[in-house]
């Protein structure tokens, strides 16, 4: 069986990553942005499972496992800070919602 | 091991404290508060009265080991130096309690009742430590009542006063803070265990740096809350806005608390450097003195008067005790009770003035004798009591004082002299503008002379000013054996800085006809 | 011989009964029980003295009686013992003090009749008189200082006694700051030789152990100690530089004049000297400094009296003048004839003081000698007896005046100071003139007095006049007691005090006679010329004055020294005080720093709050520069 | 896996990604994201660790994703008109992800990626061994897990239903209304 060499798969998970990154940074849709740091998350995901696989250990796939629910609780509570949010102020931009400034 | 009577001293009032928070009437509250607050008096009475005045060191001691791992332990005793404050502050919280409840307070009673009598357990608790960790730890308690009861009961900018107040305080604390741990972890180094016991602390070995470092931190933490020209600015505020009770605490007692650091730690830890020292602090002294007294005579506001002739009281303390002889120690000390006495006097005089007009600038009065001549009489006797007038207390302070500072010094004892001359321009002057003179404000004439209640608060400390200024002997007899106990270090210490200076100017002496011997040598 | 008398105890308990008599029933029980009270107790008090010094005649020449009371002071080898001693010199303070005060107090009684305030009034009196008794009788320094300040504190509440006058309010305040600053100086001096005994481990402040170890204080600290306490008695005495308080001081009560103004306080500086006397001949330097001071203050004094209109400013100039012949003969060593003066000034000024408290009293509150005259009718009793003050005080022969101030200056003369002699026997000439103005001025020529005053003037009532008689017939014999020597009983009060004060050792030999006719004849031609001025030319003043006009402004003014004062040391004072230290230093520099700092973290934490934008990018855009740089930290470890 | 499918997954997951990023319409986001997570199971699976790859294809690419698909429905939210931020913000922002890129480079690239393959175990990957991983040594994190998970529901319960305070001021709203028509 042919192994993918490390180095490409981290490589893509660093990319992803920064794209990522970048959506988080330049997008003003608080779901879009939302939707970067999912991005962001399965690019960590692919590292674990990449580095666990090279390591023959499960502890990568069970953070990845762990990541998951803990992605599903995010989305249900941010989405629904996202809808109060919005029911509230009429706004999914992020520009909008400074509340918390002084 | 021990009566328990200290204990009983300070935890009374808390007790006292918590018991006012429960009860509902307001009548009730200022009355057991009264009454809780006597105790303690009652106590201190008893024991200046059993107290050994041939003893020099603590007495009723009580320890009990709090937290071995650190060797800190609950130690307490009292000793010619503390007893007297004990005392003092035993009479002022009451006779403050007293005060407050003839209509100066109206807002929460019950609280502020707490806090006054829980201040008085913080003030007590430092005075009668002996464990420097437990020192710390009341030292700290006190400053929050303070902060509470100027910033609710103040007036005007209480709230900037009370937090300068606190900041100030603080900034020296966490030096001195700083420098307890250092010192407790070289006494460790040199007797192999951890130990907050202050008399252990005593014989800590430090080097020459060490030693300046920490007393350094020491002093700043004393100096400022003294407070000693010139880190004195939060004085005027803190004492100007503070309720009258307050001032009266903060005046008559927590600034002893300065200067009893100083006689308690500062100087009987670091002998060497307080010698070495002397002249720094005479300086700051005699500035104080002088600065004190030119500035009180230019405010527009009593209090704020009061306030700065603190500063200038404060610094003939200081002066007393950086002559660091038995005669300005002595006086020093009674200076402290003396100051307590009077400008406690003073301030609640002020109040009382307050209370009838709402004001305390000066412009707002003159003639007053005509419509009060009884408070006018009780300023007068508070006043010749402040300036020093020989009969009344405040004159055998101010005479061991500069007597013992002509002897350390005499130029610092000729500036200082300069003080009572003063003293007596700002608070002559002042008497004459509200007192004297005809009636300028209508409203002047018609406000009532002093009530019963506050002619109750003012004799006891008449009295006291009076007999302290006839026969201060049972007073000074039982604080001066301690006295010269905490200066048998200091002595030591100057009699081997003078054997250095002698072998120094010996040295320069002999120097030249070698160093001469040496030059032909090389030039040959 | 030393004999212990407890009852000298009581010459202090009667007046101290009577200041708390007066203080807290006085109001209540009225008048009359005050009346009775406030001289009463002086009276005792005078009862007990003249036992006390009856006593000490019988008792051999140089000794003393005494009455310890209680330690007072005490720390470490310092201790001050509180103890009252009568010796020759205390026992003539104590009668007169309590002599005259209690004449004066009775006078008290008809001046102040129709004051609301009698019973402050009478407390202060018999506090003054407490304070000047513990003065006198004190047995140390400090418990002298303890009367010393006192006298001083009740002289400014009497002064200030009508204190609904601010200027009255503002003449006490003067009086008794000028005071705090002679008294810082008598501090200074107690301390002076305090130190000097302590460094040969002498601890005592007492004057009988001080004179035992008087020889440890030769050198600079008898010289410093002497000048510093003589610093104490220029306040007290009135003398140049500090005299400034005394002629502001004629607002109070006249009584309180005659009592505290002229009798008594103001000649303690001149006690003190005198009890001193061992120290201040340890240093010659400080002698030659009081015997200037004295002479140039009695000249000086004397030529501001000439001009004067106010009846009580110029007894009070006269009264400095006087004063300062005092310390001229103290200062020359003459320290007898010093104190004789003393008494003799207490009965004629004393007595002056009266008499003009009569005509002002008489005249409604009439100071201005310009709206008098003429007054000898009506007033027949004052009359007589301010001329019998008025000649004992020119040193007419025969009254007492002339016996004392014919000492003093033959002292001057005989020891070496030719100069200050000649001072002090010019100072005579303008003496006679100025008080012969007054009495010419006041009792003689044509009536000024204001036309509705005119039918009020009456003599005063004989609990007036009485105190007057007696002090008129003291002033008249009591310079008998020291008359020249060979005459009669000779030199009796100078041979009573010499165990005390010691024997004027004369350095020039001069004819006593010879000096005695000088001065009288100075004294003479000053009279003769204010009858020439005031009597046969009543013109002549004020065409002089208009010709000599700077001069005249210059002595009307005061020398204008009260400016001065103000000048260079009241003003800049205040100056410093309010707009340097309050304004400047306190509210700006230090202050401001205190505040600074607070405002400095204010200003950090407002910039800061501006990078709050609440854009949730923004923070993020923090977080990964956060997140790089920790990362770089990473990169720099796995790089090394 | 093969290498070609590797680009082709890589490729795949690079373009979805970036268009999640670029596109202007959050639907299309969405798909963008859906494919991303597709093709990043893929490479799970891939890798042996079929289970959680899986579990990212049901759970994650399909239930998370479709409650993104509800709220975006749900808020009718409309296409981003107009343009983003500041352009100096991103730019800064480029230069820092830039950095960041470069810093994990260092890691990712060989000399400093110092992993040793060591071959898998039996049954690695299968449900069993995550179960028995899940079950022994993560029991406390799992149970955790769960709990949050609770939580999560609670919350989002709580903040998506309407406070009863603002319900009652909508329906006194509503009567006035009712009334004022009456």
């Amino acid at each position: 069986m042919t192994m993918v060499p490390l180095t490409y798969l981290m490589a893509l998970s660093a990319a992803i990553f920064a794209i990522g990154v970048v959506g988080f940074l330049t997008r003003r849709n608080i779901l879009v942005m939302f939707m970067s740091i999912e991005l962001m998350l399965n690019a960590v995901n692919l590292a674990f499972i990449s580095l666990g696989s090279r390591l023959g250990s499960m502890d990568g796939q069970v953070i990845v496992f762990f990541v998951m629910t803990v992605a599903a609780a995010e989305a249900a509570v941010g989405l629904g800070i996202i809808i109060t949010i919005f029911r509230n102020r009429e706004t999914v931009h992020a520009d909008d919602l400074t509340l918390l400034r002084w | 091991m021990g009566s328990g009577l200290l204990t009983a001293v300070i935890f009374f009032p808390l007790f006292g404290a918590i018991f006012v928070l429960m009860l509902r009437d307001e009548r009730a509250a200022w009355n057991s508060a009264f009454i809780f607050s006597l105790v303690p008096l009652a106590l201190s009475f008893y024991l200046f009265a059993a107290f050994d005045s041939h003893e020099a060191g603590y007495q009723f001691v009580e320890q009990y080991p709090w937290i071995p791992q650190f060797g800190i332990s609950y130690h307490l005793g009292v000793d010619g130096i503390s007893l007297l404050l004990v005392l003092l502050t035993t009479i002022l919280i009451s006779l403050s309690l007293l005060y407050s409840a003839g209509g100066d307070i109206e807002k929460r009673p019950r609280e502020f009742c707490f806090f006054l009598l829980a201040l008085e357990t913080g003030l007590l608790g430092a005075l009668l430590s002996v464990d420097v960790f437990l020192f710390y730890v009341f030292w700290e308690v006190m400053l929050i009542p303070m902060y509470f009861l100027i910033g609710i009961w103040g007036h005007g900018r209480k709230v900037y006063a009370a937090v300068k107040f606190v900041l100030f305080t603080m900034l020296g604390s966490f030096l001195m803070l700083v420098a307890i741990i250092y010192l407790v972890a070289a006494a460790k180094q040199s007797f192999g265990r951890l130990s907050f016991d202050l008399p252990l602390l005593y014989q800590v070995p430090l080097s020459e740096t060490q030693a300046r470092w920490l007393f350094a931190a020491f002093a700043l933490a004393f100096a400022i809350k003294v407070p000693m020209w010139p880190v004195h600015t939060w004085l005027p505020d803190a004492h100007t806005e503070a309720p009258t009770a307050g001032s009266v605490i903060l005046a008559g007692i927590m600034l002893k608390m300065g200067t009893y650091g100083f006689l308690r730690f500062a100087i009987p830890l670091f002998p060497a450097v307080a010698v070495e020292a002397v002249p720094l602090f005479l300086a700051l002294a005699v500035i104080g003195i002088i600065y004190g007294a030119l500035v009180a005579m230019s405010q527009p506001d009593l209090k704020r008067l009061i306030a700065y002739s603190s500063v200038s009281h404060l610094g003939f303390v200081m002066l007393g005790i950086f002559a660091l002889n038995p005669q300005g120690i002595d006086g020093a000390i009674y200076q402290m009770l003396n100051h307590g006495i009077s400008t406690g006097a003073l301030f609640l005089l002020v109040g009382m003035l307050y209370l009838r007009r709402h004001t305390r600038e000066i412009s707002e009065f003159g003639g007053l004798w005509k419509s009060v001549p009884i408070y006018a009489s009780i300023f007068m006797f508070a006043m010749l009591s402040s300036a020093g007038l020989p009969g009344l207390n405040g004159f055998v302070g101010e005479f061991l004082i500069m007597a013992g500072t002509y002897l350390r010094s005499w130029p610092a004892a000729a500036f200082a002299v300069s003080g009572i001359v003063l003293g007596a321009l700002y608070l002559f002057w002042t008497y004459e503008r509200v007192m004297f003179g005809p009636i300028t404000h209508a409203v002047n004439a018609t406000i009532r002379d002093l009530t019963g209640r506050e002619i109750a608060v003012l004799v006891p400390l008449m009295a006291l000013m009076l007999f302290m200024g006839l026969y201060p002997a049972p007073l000074i007899s039982r604080l001066h054996p301690s006295v010269e106990k905490m200066l048998e270090g200091v002595r030591i210490e100057q009699v081997r800085l003078e054997r250095e200076h002698h072998r120094d100017a010996l040295a320069q002496t002999i120097a030249p006809a070698p160093k001469i011997g040496v030059q032909t040598a090389s030039v040959k | 011989m030393n004999v212990e008398f407890a009852a000298l105890a009581l010459i202090l308990v009667f007046p101290a009964l009577g200041v708390l008599f007066n203080t807290f029933l006085g109001p209540r029980l009225g008048r009359r029980a005050v009346n009775v009270v406030g001289p009463g107790m002086m009276f005792l008090s005078f009862t007990v003295a003249t036992w006390a010094f009856i006593t000490i005649f019988t008792l051999p020449a140089g000794s003393a009686l005494y009455c310890p009371l209680w330690r007072w002071i005490e720390a470490g080898s310092f201790h001050v013992e509180l103890g009252l001693r009568v010796d020759a010199l205390s026992g003539v303070m104590i009668m007169i003090v309590t002599g005259v005060g209690s004449f004066i107090h009775l006078y008290s009684v008809g001046y102040m009749a129709h004051d609301e305030d009698y019973a402050r009034f009478f407390t202060y009196m018999n506090l003054f008189a407490l304070s000047m008794l513990i003065l006198v009788l004190a047995d140390n320094l400090v418990m002298m200082f303890v009367g010393w300040e006192g006298v001083g504190l009740c002289s400014y509440l009497l002064i200030a006694f009508w204190y609904t006058n601010p200027q009255f309010a503002y003449n006490g305040r003067k009086a008794f700051i000028v005071n705090r600053i002679g008294d810082a100086g008598f501090l200074l001096g107690i301390f002076t030789i305090l130190s000097a005994l302590a460094h040969h481990g002498v601890w005592t402040l007492n004057f009988t152990e001080m004179q035992a170890h008087a020889s440890l204080l030769e050198g600079t600290a008898a010289t410093a100690a002497g000048l510093l306490l003589f610093l104490g008695a220029t306040g007290k005495s009135a003398q140049i530089p500090l005299y400034v308080w005394l002629p502001d001081a004629m607002v109070g009560p006249t009584p309180v004049s005659a009592l505290i103004h002229a009798a008594t306080m103001v000649t303690a500086g001149v006690y003190m000297v005198a009890r001193l006397n061992f120290l201040y001949m340890l240093a010659p330097d400080a002698m030659m400094v009081v015997a200037t001071i004295g002479a140039l203050t009695a000249f000086f004094a004397g030529t501001v009296a000439i001009v004067q209109p106010d009846i009580k400013r110029v007894l009070a100039y006269s009264t400095v003048s006087q004063l300062g012949y005092m310390f001229l003969g103290v200062g020359s060593g003459a320290f007898a004839a010093g104190i004789f003066h003393v008494m003799t000034h207490a009965f004629f000024k004393g007595l002056l003081f009266l008499c003009a408290g009569s005509v002002i009293h008489s005249l409604e509150g009439e100071q201005d000698m310009n709206k008098m005259g003429a007054l000898r009718k009506h007033l027949p009793i004052t009359f007589w007896t301010m001329l019998i003050a008025t000649l004992a005080i020119t040193a007419v022969p025969g009254f007492s005046g002339y016996f004392s101030k014919d000492l003093i200056l033959e002292g001057a003369y005989e020891s070496g100071h030719f100069w200050l002699w000649l001072l002090g026997a010019i100072t005579a000439g303008i003496t006679g003139f100025y008080m012969f103005r007054l009495i010419f001025m006041t009792f003689f020529g044509e009536s000024r007095v204001e036309p509705d005053k005119l039918h009020h003037i009456h003599e005063s009532p004989a609990v007036m006049t009485i105190p007057l008689i007696v002090l008129a017939v003291l002033a008249t014999v009591g310079g008998w007691v020291g008359l020249p020597d060979g005459l009669l009983w000779g030199d009796a009060f100078a041979r009573f005090l010499s165990p005390v004060v010691g024997n004027f050792k004369p350095a020039v030999a001069a004819s006593p006679a010879m000096l005695s006719a000088v001065a009288t004849g100075l004294g003479g031609l000053g009279i003769l010329l204010a009858y020439v001025f005031y009597l046969r030319l009543p013109g002549l003043p004020m065409i002089l004055a208009w010709r000599l006009k700077g001069l005249y402004d210059l002595l009307l003014e005061k020398y204008r020294i009260d400016e001065l004062y103000n000048l260079i040391v009241t003003r800049p004072l205040f100056f410093i005080s309010n707009q340097i230290l309050n304004r400047g230093v306190d509210q700006f520099v230090i202050d401001g720093a205190a505040n600074g700092a607070g405002i400095a973290v204010e200003a950090g934490g407002e910039m800061a709050r501006r990078s709050e934008t609440g854009n949730v990018q923004h923070y993020a855009f923090v977080y990964l520069i956060g997140v790089v740089a920790i990362v770089s930290y990473y990169v720099y470890l796995v790089i090394h | 896996m093969p290498m070609g499918l590797f680009w082709f997954l890589a490729a795949l997951s690079v373009l979805s990604a970036l268009g999640v990023v670029l596109q202007r319409n959050p639907l299309h986001c969405l798909l963008s994201l859906v494919l991303t997570l597709l093709t990043i199971a893929v490479l799970f699976i891939g890798q042996d660790a079929v289970v959680v790859g899986f579990l990212q294809a049901i759970v994650y690419a399909g239930a998370i994703m479709v409650l993104f698909l509800f709220v975006i429905w749900l808020l009718n939210v409309p296409v981003e008109t107009r343009p983003t931020g500041h352009l100096a913000f991103k730019f800064f922002g480029m230069i820092a992800v830039a950095a960041l890129l470069a810093e994990l480079a260092v890691f990712v690239l060989p000399p400093h990626l110092k992993v040793k393959y060591s071959g898998h175990p039996a049954g690695y990957g299968s449900i069993e061994a995550l179960a028995q991983s899940l079950f022994s040594d993560y029991l406390i994190a799992f149970e955790i897990t769960s709990i949050l998970l609770l939580v999560a529901v609670i919350g989002a319960v709580a903040l998506a239903r309407r406070s009863s305070e603002i319900e009652i001021k909508e329906r006194a709203q509503d009567a006035a209304r009712v009334e004022k028509a009456a």
